[in-house]
C-alpha cells in the first residue's frame, strides 16, 4: 500500500516558536478568564496544575518512547499502553509481594518493561521489519492482547493497589495530595527534565535523535543503527514502566486493562509533538496533561466536567490533524 | 457443557453471522480501499446506543430508531474521515482508535443518557427496567412459532435458531451485494486507491470522495452489526463494545484471506469456533485454569493468532501469497 | 499566426523549506505541439509538473489551461478536464491486472458511482465493454496485450512506463505531461512510441509536454524546448537554437559565464 | 593534489540495483591516495547508486570495493555495514538530506565527531577554521539553515570525523552558482589538507577543473575516463550529456512540422 510520496519537504523553520505562541495564548486565556470570572478559585487551580503535571509526565514519558520507536523502527506501537500495565504489575510484585519500597519497585518496573521491550524487539519486530506500517501495527495490537490477558491470567483480573496509604493527605500549601500522588509528582518533576537532559546532552541520547531524524545519514556518520535500536527499546520500555507505576499511583488502583485508556492519549501526544520528535513528545505530553486538567478549572468558563477530559484530547487531536497534519514540532515525513 | 450442544453452537453461529457483517464493513474499508480503521467498533456502538436511547427514552418506534442509529454511525464516519482521509494511513489508524475509545468513554460516563456501566437496563434509572426490543422479540417469537409447526425444524426451533434464519441470509445477501460491487468499476476504483491513490488521482478520480464512500459504507455495515448484536443480546452495555471487537474483525479478515470477500464467513466461522471452542479445552493442563481465566486465555490466544498470522501468513489462510508479494 | 497556448503558467513559485524549487517560472504550451522540458538534475522540472498537474499548489503565480484559470484545482479535476500526467517512477497498481490498470482510467464510467453497478447493470456493462475494447486496443499499441491478465506488479520497469503511458491515453487527454516516458523502455519500442506520440498529435490533435533527458530524442520530436535550471526557465526556443545555447550547456555542465543572455525564441 | 602510491579506494565490476531502473552494470574506478576523483554523468547514469553501493547503503550484487586502511591493509567493503565503513576512515556527505534537521548545528558536528579521536573542542575549532560561517549558527536548528549553509554543514559534519577518504554526492545540487563556487573552493581546501576525495557531480565543469582524474558514467557503466583537464576539453563529454543515450536510429522517425499537424488536427 503506497501512500502519497512527494519529494521530501524540508522542515519548516520557526515551528517551535509557533508552538510556544499557542501555549502562551492558552495560558494567557486562562489567566484572563481567571481575572474576569467571579468563580476563579486559585487553590483549585494549583491543585489542577499538580494533577496536570502528573498526567502530563505520564504521557510525556510514554510518548518519548513511542515516538522514538516510530522514528527509528516505523512501528506505531499499539501495545505501548500495555507496556505501562506491565510496569505497574512489576512494581506491584516488588512493592506488595516482596515488601520493598516504591522507589525500588519503580526501578524493578523499569527493568522489567525494558527487558520485555528488548525481547519483543528481537523476537518479534526485528525479524518482521519491512512489513509495512499497518501490518506492524496489527502485530503490536496482537502483542497488546497477549500482554493484557497474560497479566490477567497470571496476576488475576482483580483491582490492585500499591502499598501506600490511601487515606493520608499531604498538604503542600493549598494543594492536597494523596501519598501516591505525592510520589508521582516527585517522580514527574525529577524524571521528565532528566529525560530531556539525557536526549540533549548524552551521546546515546543524541544518537537516538540522530537515527530518528535521518537513518541513512546516521549510519554514514558512524552510528551503529542496530545497536541504537536496541537502546531505544530499552529506553522506551524503562520509561513506559515508570509511567505505568505513576499511572497506578495517580489512579490509586489498577487492573490488567489499565493501559488501554491512555494509549490514544499517548498517541495524541506523539502526533501533537510531531511523529519521531522526542522533544516534541515530551513537550506535547506535558502540554496535553496540563490542558486536560486545567480545562476542568472553574475559572475556565465555569470548567469542563471532568468526564470530558479525554473528549477534549480527542477534539485537540482532530483539530490538530486538520490544522497541521505533521504535528506541531515535527515536519512532514514521508513513510 | 457437552461439546455437541446444539443450542450453544446455534448461538455461536448467530454471533459468527453478526461478525461476518461487522467484518464485511472492515473489508470494504481496509481490504478493498486500504483504509486502516482501528476503531470500527465505534460504529456498532453508536448505532446500538442510538437505537436503544431513542426507543427507551424517547419512545420512538424501533425501526425508525434503528434507522437513526445507522445514520448516526455514518455521520460519525464523516467526523473521523474529513480530517484524516487526506493524510497518511497511520493517522487514520490513530484517529479511529481515539474515536472508538471516545464513544465507549461517553457511553460509560454520560450516565443520564446511556445508563453508564449498566447500559440500556439503567437508562430509565435504577428502579425501572428498560427494554428496547419489544417489536424484535415479537418478530422472533412469530418465527419460532412458525418453526415449531413445521415438521423438519420443530426439534431445533429456538430463539437463536430464528435469529440464525435472519442473520445468515442477511449476511450472505450483503456479501453478494458487496461481491458484485467489488467486481464493478466502483470496486476497481477502490482497489486502485488501495494500491496508489496518486495514480488514481492522476487519471481523474476523486480520491477523497471515494475514500469517504468506503469509510461510510463500512460504518453502515458496522452499525448494522451493532444493531443485530443489540437485538440478539437484549441489552446494550459499554462492555460489549471493547476495542478488541475491532481486532476480532481484523482476525476474521486475516483468517479468511484479506483479499477474498467470500472467505469472510469462513473466517468468522473459524473465529467463532476458536473463540467459543476454547471453552471446551478443559483437559489437563488447561483444566488448571478456572472458567474466568479461560476467558482471558481465549483473548490471549486471539492476540497470539493475530501475531502469528501476520508474521507467517499475512495473506490469510485462504489468501493469495503471490499477490501479496507484489510491489 | 501563433495560436493561444493550451497551457500557460506565469511566474510559478514553489518553496520547500529554504529552497526555491520553482522560482517565478513561466511556460507556455501551444496546442497540438510537442514541447520538451529539459534541464539538469534538480532544476525543478518534476516540481513544475507537480504544480501544473495540481499535485502541488503554487505559492504564487497563475496557471491557465484552455483559457481557464486552474491553479489550486485538485489533480483529479484537472485530469478530468483533459490535463493528464505520468510519473517519473511509474505508479502502476501492482496488485491489479494490466487490463484493470488500463480500464480504471476509462472516461465516463457510470459504474463508478456508488450503487450504479447494482441499479443499472446494463448500462454499466455496456460501457465496461466499450472501455475494455478501448483498453485492449491501446494495450496492443504499447505491446502489452499479451500481459493483459498479469498483475502489474510483475512487470519490468520499462513495461511499467509503457503501462502508465497507455493508462494516461485511456483518459483521452488533450494535454499529456510525460515525465521521462522512455526511461528503461527497450530502444525499438521507444522508437515506436515516439512515432505514436507524433501520430496522436496529428490524428487526435493531442498536445504533449515531455520531460526527457535524451537530447537527440528531444531534438527529433519536439517543436519547442523549454530549459530549466535552479527552478527558473533559462531558455526557450526551437531545438536547433537550444542545442547551441551556451547558457544551456553551462546549466548542464556548470561553470562559465552564467550571465550570458538567454537565446529566447518568440514567446507564444 | 598529489596522487601517490596505491589507490586508497578501488572499485571493480560493481553491480547493484536500486529502485526500478537505477542500476549499476559493472563500474570500476580508482581513487589514488591524496587525489580528487570526479565521477560525472547525466541524470540516471547511476552515480548516486554507485556511492550508496560503495557505502553499503545499497547491497552490491557483484564486484568488490577495496579500501586501504591506515596500516596499508586492504579491506573489502562489500558486505560491511555503513557505520563500520565510517570507522575505517571513510565519510560521506549525501545529496540533499545531508544534515540532521531536527538537531542543532553543534549537535550535528558532535554526532559527526564521534568516530574521531581527540577532544571535540579541538576538532570543532579546526573544522570551524575551514567553515567560519557555521560558527554563529552553532546553536541553531539545522532545519533553519539555507541550502548553502546546509551543504557546508553536511561537509563539515563529515570532515570533523577526520576521514582519509571523503565522498561527496552532488555537492552543488540545488545551490546558486555563487554558492557552488564556494563549495568547490572548500573541496579544494579539504583536499589540500591531505584528504582524498571521491565526488559525484552533474555539473561537470567546475568539478573536472578541480579533479585530478575523472570518470564519465552512463547507463550504469564506465563510458570515459581521463585526467580532469583532458576530459574537460573533450567534446564527447558534452555529447554524453546533451547527446543520445539510447542509441536509437532516430533518422527513421517521420518528423512532421507543427503547421502540418495543425491542418490535420481534428480539434
Amino acid at each position: 500500500m503506497r501512500t502519497f510520496a512527494f519529494p521530501a519537504e524540508w522542515p519548516l523553520a520557526g515551528k517551535r516558536r509557533t508552538t510556544v505562541g499557542i501555549v502562551a495564548a492558552i495560558v494567557t486565556l486562562a489567566l484572563v478568564a481567571a481575572v474576569v470570572s467571579p468563580r476563579a478559585d486559585f487553590a483549585q487551580f494549583a491543585q489542577l496544575v499538580v494533577n496536570g503535571v502528573i498526567t502530563g509526565s505520564i504521557l510525556a514519558l510514554a510518548g518519548v518512547g513511542a515516538t522514538l520507536i516510530f522514528g527509528i523502527q516505523r512501528i506505531a506501537n499499539f501495545a505501548h499502553g500495555d507496556f505501562l500495565t506491565i510496569g505497574a504489575y512489576a512494581a506491584f510484585v516488588v512493592n506488595s509481594l516482596l515488601g520493598q519500597n516504591l522507589a525500588l519497585a519503580a526501578v524493578g518496573a523499569m527493568a522489567a518493561v525494558a527487558l520485555f521491550a528488548v525481547v519483543a524487539h528481537f523476537v518479534l519486530f526485528r525479524p518482521l521489519r519491512g512489513r509495512g506500517t499497518v501490518a506492524l501495527a496489527l502485530i503490536s495490537v496482537g502483542l497488546g492482547l497477549v500482554i493484557r490477558n497474560g497479566i490477567a491470567i497470571v496476576a488475576g483480573s482483580e483491582i490492585r493497589r500499591f502499598q501506600v496509604s490511601q487515606s493520608d493527605v499531604i498538604e503542600l500549601g493549598v494543594v492536597r495530595l494523596a501519598p501516591g500522588q505525592a510520589v508521582a509528582i516527585a517522580v514527574a518533576v525529577i524524571v521528565a527534565p532528566l529525560v530531556g537532559l539525557f536526549l540533549a546532552r548524552t551521546r546515546v541520547g543524541k544518537r537516538m535523535r540522530a537515527v530518528a531524524d535521518n537513518r541513512d545519514l546516521a549510519a554514514v556518520a558512524g552510528i551503529d543503527i542496530e545497536r541504537i535500536a536496541v537502546y531505544v527499546w530499552i529506553l522506551a520500555g524503562a520509561l513506559a514502566g515508570l509511567a505505568g507505576v505513576m499511572l497506578g499511583l495517580e489512579q490509586g488502583t489498577f487492573d490488567p486493562n489499565m493501559g488501554v485508556g491512555p494509549l490514544f492519549l499517548i498517541f495524541t501526544a506523539v502526533v501533537l509533538g510531531g511523529i519521531g520528535s522526542a522533544y516534541g513528545a515530551l513537550f506535547a505530553g506535558l502540554a496535553l496533561g496540563l490542558a486536560m486538567e486545567l480545562s476542568t478549572w472553574d475559572g475556565f468558563f465555569g470548567g469542563l466536567d471532568a468526564k470530558y477530559k479525554p473528549v477534549l484530547a480527542f477534539v485537540v487531536l482532530i483539530l490538530l490533524l486538520l490544522y497541521r497534519p505533521q504535528g506541531l514540532l515535527g515536519r512532514a515525513r514521508i513513510l | 457443557m457437552d461439546i455437541f450442544n446444539v443450542p450453544f453452537w446455534t448461538f455461536v453461529a448467530v454471533i459468527a453471522g453478526i461478525y461476518t457483517i461487522f467484518a464485511l464493513g472492515l473489508y470494504v474499508q481496509y481490504a478493498l480501499t486500504g483504509l486502516p480503521n482501528f476503531g470500527h467498533v465505534a460504529f456498532a456502538a453508536l448505532a446500538a446506543y442510538t437505537m436503544a436511547i431513542l426507543v427507551i427514552r424517547f419512545a420512538s418506534p424501533m425501526p425508525l430508531a434503528a434507522l437513526a442509529g445507522l445514520l448516526v454511525a455514518v455521520a460519525f464516519s464523516f467526523v473521523l474521515g474529513i480530517p484524516t482521509l487526506r493524510l497518511r494511513a497511520d493517522y487514520l489508524a490513530i484517529a479511529t482508535v481515539a474515536g472508538g475509545e471516545i464513544v465507549r468513554y461517553l457511553a460509560l460516563n454520560l450516565q443520564g443518557l446511556t445508563g453508564g456501566p449498566l447500559g440500556s437496563i439503567g437508562m430509565l434509572g435504577p428502579t425501572k427496567l428498560a427494554q428496547y426490543n419489544g417489536p424484535w422479540d415479537a418478530l422472533i417469537r412469530r418465527i419460532v412459532d412458525a418453526l415449531k409447526e413445521s415438521s423438519i425444524f420443530a426439534p431445533v426451533a429456538s430463539r437463536d435458531f430464528a435469529m440464525l434464519l435472519i442473520v445468515w441470509p442477511l449476511a450472505l445477501l450483503l456479501l453478494l451485494v458487496f461481491w458484485l460491487m467489488a467486481r464493478s468499476p466502483w470496486g476497481r476504483l477502490m482497489r486502485a486507491i488501495r494500491e496508489d491513490e496518486a495514480a488514481a488521482a492522476a487519471v481523474g478520480k476523486n480520491v477523497f470522495r471515494a475514500k469517504m464512500q468506503a469509510l461510510a459504507l463500512g460504518a453502515l455495515l458496522g452499525g448494522l452489526a451493532g444493531l443485530l448484536l443489540a437485538w440478539q443480546i437484549g441489552i446494550v452495555t459499554p462492555d460489549d463494545y471493547q476495542p478488541t471487537f475491532t481486532f476480532y474483525a481484523y482476525l476474521i479478515l486475516i483468517l479468511g484471506g484479506t483479499t477474498r470477500i467470500w472467505a469472510i464467513p469462513f473466517g468468522a466461522a473459524l473465529f467463532g469456533l476458536l473463540y467459543s471452542g476454547t471453552r471446551f479445552l478443559n483437559f489437563f493442563p488447561l483444566s488448571l485454569f478456572d472458567s474466568g481465566e479461560r476467558a482471558y486465555l481465549r483473548l490471549l490466544l486471539v492476540g497470539l493468532l493475530l501475531i502469528v498470522l501476520m508474521a507467517v501468513r499475512p495473506q490469510g489462510l485462504l489468501g493469495n501469497r503471490r499477490q501479496l508479494l507484489l510491489q | 499566426m501563433t495560436p493561444a497556448p493550451l497551457l500557460a503558467a506565469r511566474d510559478l513559485r514553489k518553496r520547500f523549506g529554504g529552497v526555491l524549487a520553482v522560482n517565478d517560472a513561466s511556460i507556455a504550451v501551444a496546442p497540438q505541439s510537442i514541447t520538451a522540458l529539459i534541464g539538469p538534475n534538480g532544476a525543478g522540472k518534476t516540481t513544475m509538473f507537480n504544480l501544473l498537474s495540481g499535485f502541488l499548489r503554487p505559492e504564487s503565480g497563475a496557471i491557465e489551461f484552455d483559457g481557464r484559470r486552474c491553479e489550486g484545482q485538485p489533480s483529479h479535476a484537472l485530469a478530468a478536464a483533459g490535463l493528464v500526467r505520468t510519473f517519473q517512477i511509474p505508479r502502476v497498481l501492482t496488485r491489479m491486472t494490466v487490463l484493470e490498470n488500463m480500464m480504471l482510467a476509462g472516461t465516463g464510467q457510470p459504474g463508478e458511482a456508488l450503487g450504479a453497478a447494482l441499479i443499472r447493470p446494463r448500462r454499466v456493462a455496456r460501457r465496461e465493454n466499450e472501455i475494455r475494447a478501448q483498453a485492449r486496443e491501446l494495450l496492443a499499441l504499447i505491446r502489452l496485450d499479451r500481459l493483459a491478465g498479469d498483475y502489474a506488479g510483475t512487470l519490468s520497469g520499462g513495461q511499467r512506463k509503457l503501462l502508465e503511458f497507455g493508462r494516461a491515453l485511456m483518459t483521452r487527454p488533450r494535454l499529456l505531461l510525460l515525465d521521462e516516458p522512455m526511461a528503461g523502455v527497450a530502444p525499438t519500442l521507444a522508437l515506436q512510441l515516439l512515432e505514436h506520440i507524433i501520430d496522436l498529435r496529428a490524428t487526435r490533435g493531442m498536445t504533449f509536454l515531455v520531460i526527457e533527458h535524451d537530447m537527440e530524442m528531444v531534438m527529433a520530436i519536439s517543436d519547442r524546448i523549454v530549459v530549466m535550471d535552479e527552478g527558473a526557465v533559462i531558455a526557450e526556443g526551437l531545438p536547433g537554437e537550444i542545442q547551441r545555447n551556451e547558457r544551456v550547456i553551462a546549466a548542464y555542465l556548470g561553470g562559465i559565464d552564467q550571465s550570458a543572455p538567454a537565446v529566447s525564441g518568440s514567446r507564444a | 593534489m598529489n596522487a601517490t602510491g596505491d589507490p586508497i579506494l578501488s572499485v571493480r565490476g560493481l553491480v547493484a540495483r536500486y529502485g526500478e531502473d537505477d542500476v549499476l552494470r559493472g563500474v570500476s574506478l580508482d581513487v589514488p591516495a591524496g587525489a580528487v576523483v570526479a565521477v560525472i554523468g547525466p541524470n540516471g547514469s547511476g552515480k548516486s547508486t554507485l556511492l550508496k553501493t560503495i557505502y553499503g547503503l545499497v547491497r552490491a550484487r557483484r564486484g568488490e570495493v577495496v579500501f586501504r586502511d591506515r596500516d596499508g591493509g586492504a579491506r573489502d567493503l562489500v558486505g560491511m555495514r555503513p557505520h563500520a565503513i565510517t570507522r575505517l576512515g571513510v565519510n560521506m556527505t549525501p545529496q540533499l538530506a545531508n544534515v540532521f534537521a531536527d538537531m542543532s548545528v553543534r549537535e550535528n558536528l558532535e554526532i559527526g565527531a564521534e568516530v574521531a579521536g581527540g577532544r571535540f573542542a579541538d576538532r570543532l575549532e579546526q573544522t570551524l577554521g575551514l567553515f567560519p560561517a557555521l560558527k554563529p549558527a552553532l546553536p541553531k536548528r539545522a532545519a533553519t539553515l539555507s541550502g548553502g549553509q546546509r551543504q557546508m554543514l553536511g561537509i563539515a559534519r563529515a570532515l570533523i570525523a577526520d576521514p582519509r577518504l571523503l565522498i561527496l554526492d552532488e555537492p552543488s545540487a540545488g545551490l546558486a552558482p555563487a554558492v557552488v563556487d564556494e563549495v568547490f573552493a572548500k573541496v579544494n581546501a579539504i583536499n589540500a589538507a591531505g584528504v582524498s576525495i571521491l565526488m559525484v557531480e552533474q555539473k561537470a565543469r567546475q568539478c573536472l577543473a578541480l579533479a585530478d582524474y575523472g570518470y564519465v558514467l552512463d547507463m550504469g557503466q564506465n563510458r570515459m575516463e581521463g585526467a580532469g583537464k583532458a576530459l574537460l576539453a573533450d567534446p564527447a563529454v558534452i555529447d554524453a550529456y546533451l547527446g543520445s543515450r539510447s542509441r536509437l536510429d532516430l533518422s527513421a522517425l517521420k518528423r512532421r512540422p507543427l503547421s502540418e499537424s495543425n491542418e490535420r488536427g481534428s480539434q
